[in-house]
């Protein structure tokens, strides 16, 4: 059971890795805002999702996997809104010029 | 060592620190003319604690200690009234008191109006700078001392700025970022002494600081923090823009009592934490810039065209005496030494004449509507106590009997002449008729003869120039203590603690 | 040397590198930046030296409330910040030896004394039992050094006063001038429906939990003193006027009740700020939970900045 | 070498860039940034002490961290205040540097 | 476990160094701040990975804390960029 769960651990928080990477590199890479803004909500979604699910079987008791959750839900909230708010403003600055 | 107990009466630290604290909570709340009324209330309240505390100390020749919450240093936080603090302590309280009195007529709240901004900013930081001062000379503890330290920034830099005006406000940021330049160093050496000695408690720290690196360093970084407070030259840049924008009452408290709450530690430090540090280097390194201010502070005081500022350059040369203390104290048996009581007593008479100076120069320049030396002519006859309070503050600032400042002096040349460092002498010689010519510089134009018919702005009140009158009386009165050292300033050094701490 | 110091080698040398880049960097929008994930990665320093409780501050403060004070800040001076003279070589030259100096003087001395590490945990633990807590920063902070933290409120009072007395003379007692949203967004409105309500949960959960493990009345009052300006920059709630009774309670009442129990200390206790052994964690409890809506208020009107206009009738 | 000297060598290293910015940044903004580093590294410092001091099974001084905690406070209230003063400054006269060699002795009108 | 948790935080601690980049490149304020954000949330990853390895759960609130102040660092930045004064993305900035 304890290595099924470190499995899951490990391959889930690899991912989440792996998408961090794919998000910086997004950043870096991606040529305007846009489509860097759409890296970033992969890396609020995917990322930190996948380590915070890897992270549960870990976590001590039902309060800490709450605690954990909750961690992923604000990223997840900030990373929504940002980018909407980002979006509307990059719209009315776009129209503006 | 066995720990040091609350004392009977030590609460009294406690109410003293307390009291501004309560009353600035309570003008937060209830606002409007009840500011004013609270600091009417608990002004004298104050002085009366502050005398209770200055006569006990003096009774019995004994510190008053105060254990807060019963939790013993290292751990917990101790307050004590030595000789010094309790001298501090009732200065403080009278020229605060005066500072009230003679700030009705300028931030009373009248009847009915709606709250105003300086008249609640005025009262509410008044308050504060009086508890910051209460703790920073009753603090025992180093990193209680630095919350003081910022309590003291905290009240003081609005109040340079309480005008408004563009130079008042510049002046307030750059005071703002000298101050917190002087207190990260505080800080920085409060945190190798704990790293090195395991406790910040200062009486503790006495007989465990020897003199290896890390006390240097410590020592150095806290002196150089505390003297940027201080305004000690070079580092003084920001102090004459600060104290001159400030309106009078504000200047008289940030001269006479602000500044001295840094020197207060810088005395603290190098006598009573770290006594096996002072030697004849560190010593003479403060003397200098002591003598520099002296100096420097004087012949720019002499060039000044407006009163305030040239009153302001004035501190910083008077704040130069005081470090003579170090070099003379240097090697000896500091405490009956007559530079320490010399010191000290240049220390207080300097707060009464400053303060007394400032309130002058405002009322002078609510009279004139300007503060220009050069138009002075012909206002002995219209404000005369005011300029006979300006006149007599002068005098101790020149040092001439009779005068605190005199006996001040005397005290210290004295001890020159015992210590055989006739340097010092000179500056102080050299200060001394450079503060005559600034002096008599303004008395001589307020005693001339108008060139124009004097225009008046408008009149002040008669009670508030008696105000003035009295604090340059009380400098004149210290000049009555006896010219040899006092028992009073030796109260709980080290030495004489020595029975308990050795 | 181990893989885990390798990457603390790796971590002190980009925190470094940050705070480089907080000083040169030519736009002041990318300095603050820079400095509000310097304030994040200080919090991690501050776990790896095991200090949660200051983690969890330096969260509060240097990535959150700092952070929007500054940009607040940048955004009022954009045009003029690249303005001044760098002082002349002389000057750095002098600067920098001093500085290196300092530097290489701390580097050495902090670790000089090795034999004995001077500490207070043991006395610290020695007298938890006694104090009613079980985190020992917590004790410290309201029992054995609890005249620090009721000087250091009175400090952020002063301060707030300080600010407000920046206001011209004609709005005094008005509305402070925090920045609001430009216009009301209903996506930004939904986020302060839906937050604030967690954050206060939390707010409240840190002073809870900051009796027996890290957090405390000020990491709480940090999140509520934040929820409270989402709340208002949205324009969901009015900023309040400064000459309100109620803001003015809710600043001193926290201050006044650790006054009170420190008064009630010299007669039933024995001494200002001792706690009778039998009431002792209900009124800590008390004090806190007051101080931490005090902080809160007291926060978020020193980010509002002072009064610039009088209240809409 | 140990972690604890790294973070020791840290806090030191940033105490000198701090105290470097401060004294020579002509920009107020960027000297109260400096402020704030500086004053990190302080703390920092403060930290690493209370790491060594680990004791009586705490991994870490608590008296240093409740100090620091509240040196925290006090350190953003000197923010705010600074960066009020700043935009005061900055709305009254257009600028947002204090040169230091302006004469004091022009400056300020006592009588207004 | 321990090291591979350890590992995957130095990964993400490694990608932070490299978002640092694209804060310092831009070329807009907007896209600065998104780099922010990503590296605020790459600094919650790897609390969250360091609250697992050393099992100490208040490291988690810390996480908690930066993830909830992070929200509220990205709103006062666009209620800047919304009163106009900030550059609009996509314009070249000097920096």
């Amino acid at each position: 059971m304890t290595l099924t769960l470190n499995i899951f651990t490990i391959v889930a928080v690899s991912a989440g890795s792996f998408f961090f990477m794919a998000g910086t590199i997004g950043l870096l890479r991606f040529p305007d805002t846009m489509t860097r803004l759409h890296a970033l909500t992969k890396v609020d979604n995917l990322g930190l999702g996948l380590i915070v699910f890897g992270l549960l079987p870990q976590a001590e008791g039902l309060l800490g996997a709450l605690k954990l959750l909750c961690v992923w839900i604000f990223v997840q909230l900030s990373g929504a809104i940002v980018s909407q708010l980002v979006a509307q403003l990059a719209r009315r600055d776009g129209e503006q010029r | 060592m066995i720990p040091e107990e609350t004392t009977a009466n030590g609460y009294l630290l406690v109410l003293a620190i307390m009291l501004p604290v309560i009353g600035i909570l309570l003008s937060l709340a209830a606002g409007g003319r009840y500011v004013e009324r609270i600091a009417m209330v608990l002004l004298p309240a104050g002085l009366v604690i502050a005398a209770a505390v200055f006569g006990l100390v003096w009774r019995d020749q004994q510190s008053l200690v105060y254990i807060v919450g019963g939790w013993h240093p290292p751990l917990g936080i101790a307050l004590r009234a030595d000789g010094i603090s309790a001298a501090m302590m009732l200065t403080t309280a009278i020229v605060i008191c005066a500072t009230g009195l003679f700030a009705r007529g300028e931030f009373g709240q009248p009847r009915g109006s709606p709250e105003t901004r300086a008249s609640q900013v005025f009262w509410i930081l008044l308050l504060g700078i009086w508890s910051g001062l209460n703790t920073v000379v009753l603090g025992d503890d180093l990193f209680n001392l630095y919350v003081a330290l910022e309590l003291l920034t905290f009240a003081a830099v609005p109040l340079v700025s309480l005008k408004g005006y563009q130079e008042t406000i510049k002046a307030a940021l750059r005071y703002m970022l000298f101050a917190l330049f002087g207190s990260v160093l505080y800080l920085l050496g409060t945190v190798l002494i704990y790293g090195a000695y395991g406790t910040l408690d200062i009486a503790m720290l006495s007989g465990r600081v020897h003199p290896e690196p890390v006390a240097w360093i410590a020592a150095s970084l806290m002196t150089m923090g505390l003297l940027a407070k201080t305004a000690l030259f070079p580092l003084h840049l920001w102090l004459p823009p600060a104290h001159a924008g400030a309106p009078a009452p504000g200047s008289a408290v940030l001269s006479a009592l602000v500044v001295k709450g840094s020197f207060f530690l810088i005395a603290r430090l190098w006598f009573d934490a770290m006594p096996g540090l002072m030697n004849v280097a560190s010593g003479q390194i403060l003397g200098t810039l002591g003598a520099g201010a002296v100096l420097f502070g004087s012949i720019l005081a002499l060039r000044q065209q407006r009163l305030k500022l040239l009153i302001a350059y004035s501190t910083i040369a008077q704040i130069g005496y005081l470090f003579f203390i170090f070099p003379l104290t240097a090697g000896n048996e500091p405490w009956d030494s007559v530079a320490w009581t010399g010191g000290w007593l240049q220390l207080f008479s300097h707060a009464f004449a400053k303060a007394s100076m400032f309130m002058a120069a405002g009322l002078i320049a609510e009279t004139l509507g300007h503060d220009r030396i050069a138009e002075f002519g012909g206002i002995n006859r219209v404000i005369p106590i005011t300029v006979i309070a300006f006149g007599l503050a002068g005098l101790s600032l020149m040092g001439v009997p009779p005068s605190g400042g005199f006996v001040a002096k005397w005290l210290l040349l004295l001890a020159t002449v015992m210590e055989g460092q006739w340097w010092w002498a000179v500056v102080m010689l050299v200060g001394g008729l450079l503060a005559g010519g600034y002096v008599f510089m303004v008395l001589g134009k307020a005693f001339g003869s108008a060139s124009a018919p004097l225009k008046l702005a408008r009149p002040v009140s008669r009670g508030r120039e008696i105000v003035a009158l009295t604090l340059a009386l009380c400098a004149v009165l210290l000049g009555l203590v006896p010219l040899q050292p006092s028992e009073l300033l030796q109260v709980g050094r080290p030495e004489v603690l020595g029975v308990i701490t050795r | 040397m181990t893989p885990p110091f390798i990457l603390e080698i790796a971590f002190v040398i980009l925190i470094l590198a940050i705070a480089v880049g907080t000083l040169v960097a030519r736009a002041a929008f990318t300095a603050v930046l820079l400095f509000m994930i310097y304030g994040l990665l200080i919090a991690i320093a501050w776990i790896r030296l095991s200090a949660v409780d200051v983690a969890l501050t330096e969260a509060a403060i240097g990535g959150g409330l700092t952070g929007m004070l500054l940009l607040g800040a940048v955004a009022r001076l954009r045009e003029s910040e690249g303005s001044g003279e760098e002082p002349g070589l002389p000057t750095l030259l002098a600067a920098g030896t001093f500085c290196v100096l300092v530097s290489a003087a701390l580097g050495t001395l902090v670790l000089s004394r090795p034999e004995v590490a001077p500490s207070l945990a043991p006395a610290v633990m020695d007298n938890l039992a006694q104090s009613a807590l079980g985190n020992p920063v917590a004790a410290v902070l309201f029992v054995f050094r609890a005249f620090d933290t009721l000087l250091e409120k009175v400090v952020l009072l002063l301060a707030l006063i300080g600010v407000w007395s920046l206001a011209p003379d004609r709005v005094w007692g008005g509305v402070p001038g925090l920045r609001l949203y430009a216009e009301p967004s209903s996506i930004l409105v939904f986020l302060a429906q839906l937050l604030p309500p967690i954050g206060i949960m939390i707010g409240i959960y840190m002073f809870w939990t900051g009796a027996s493990y890290p957090g405390g009345a000020f990491q709480g009052g940090t999140v509520l003193a934040a929820m409270w300006l989402l709340v208002m920059i949205a324009r969901l709630q009015p900023v309040p006027a400064i000459s309100l009774r109620c803001v003015r309670l809710l600043l001193v009442v926290g201050p006044v009740i650790f006054v009170a129990i420190g008064l009630l200390g010299f007669v039933f206790a024995g001494a200002f700020l001792a706690y009778p052994p039998d009431y002792a964690k209900p009124l800590i409890v008390i004090a806190e939970a007051t101080l931490t809506l005090s902080i809160g208020v007291t926060l978020g009107l020193l980010v509002a900045g002072p009064p610039d206009r009088m209240q809409q009738p | 070498m140990n972690s604890i000297a790294l973070f020791a060598y840290c806090g030191a290293a940033m105490v000198g860039l701090g105290l470097f910015g401060l004294i020579t940044k002509p920009q107020v903004l960027r000297k109260i940034l400096a402020f704030n580093v500086l004053g990190t590294g302080v703390f920092l410092l403060f930290g690493v002490i209370a790491r060594r001091g680990a004791a009586a099974g705490l991994h870490s001084d608590p008296v240093p961290q409740a100090l620091v905690i509240t040196g925290i406070v006090v350190a953003f209230s000197a923010t705010t205040m600074a960066v009020v003063l700043l935009l005061r400054l900055y709305a009254e006269t257009g600028e947002a540097t204090i040169d230091s060699d302006d004469p004091p002795s022009t400056g300020t009108d006592g009588g207004r | 476990m321990a090291n591979f948790l350890f590992g995957a935080a130095g990964f993400v601690l490694a990608m932070v160094a490299l978002g640092l980049f694209c804060v310092l490149r831009g070329p807009s304020d907007t896209d600065r701040m998104l780099s922010a954000q990503l590296i605020g949330s790459g600094g919650v990853a790897v609390l969250l990975l360091v609250a697992t390895v050393t099992e100490n759960a208040s490291i988690v609130d810390v996480a908690l804390m930066l993830a909830l102040l992070a929200v509220f660092a990205a709103v006062a930045f666009l209620r800047d960029a919304s009163s106009a004064q900030i550059k609009p993305p996509n314009v070249a900035d000097r920096a």
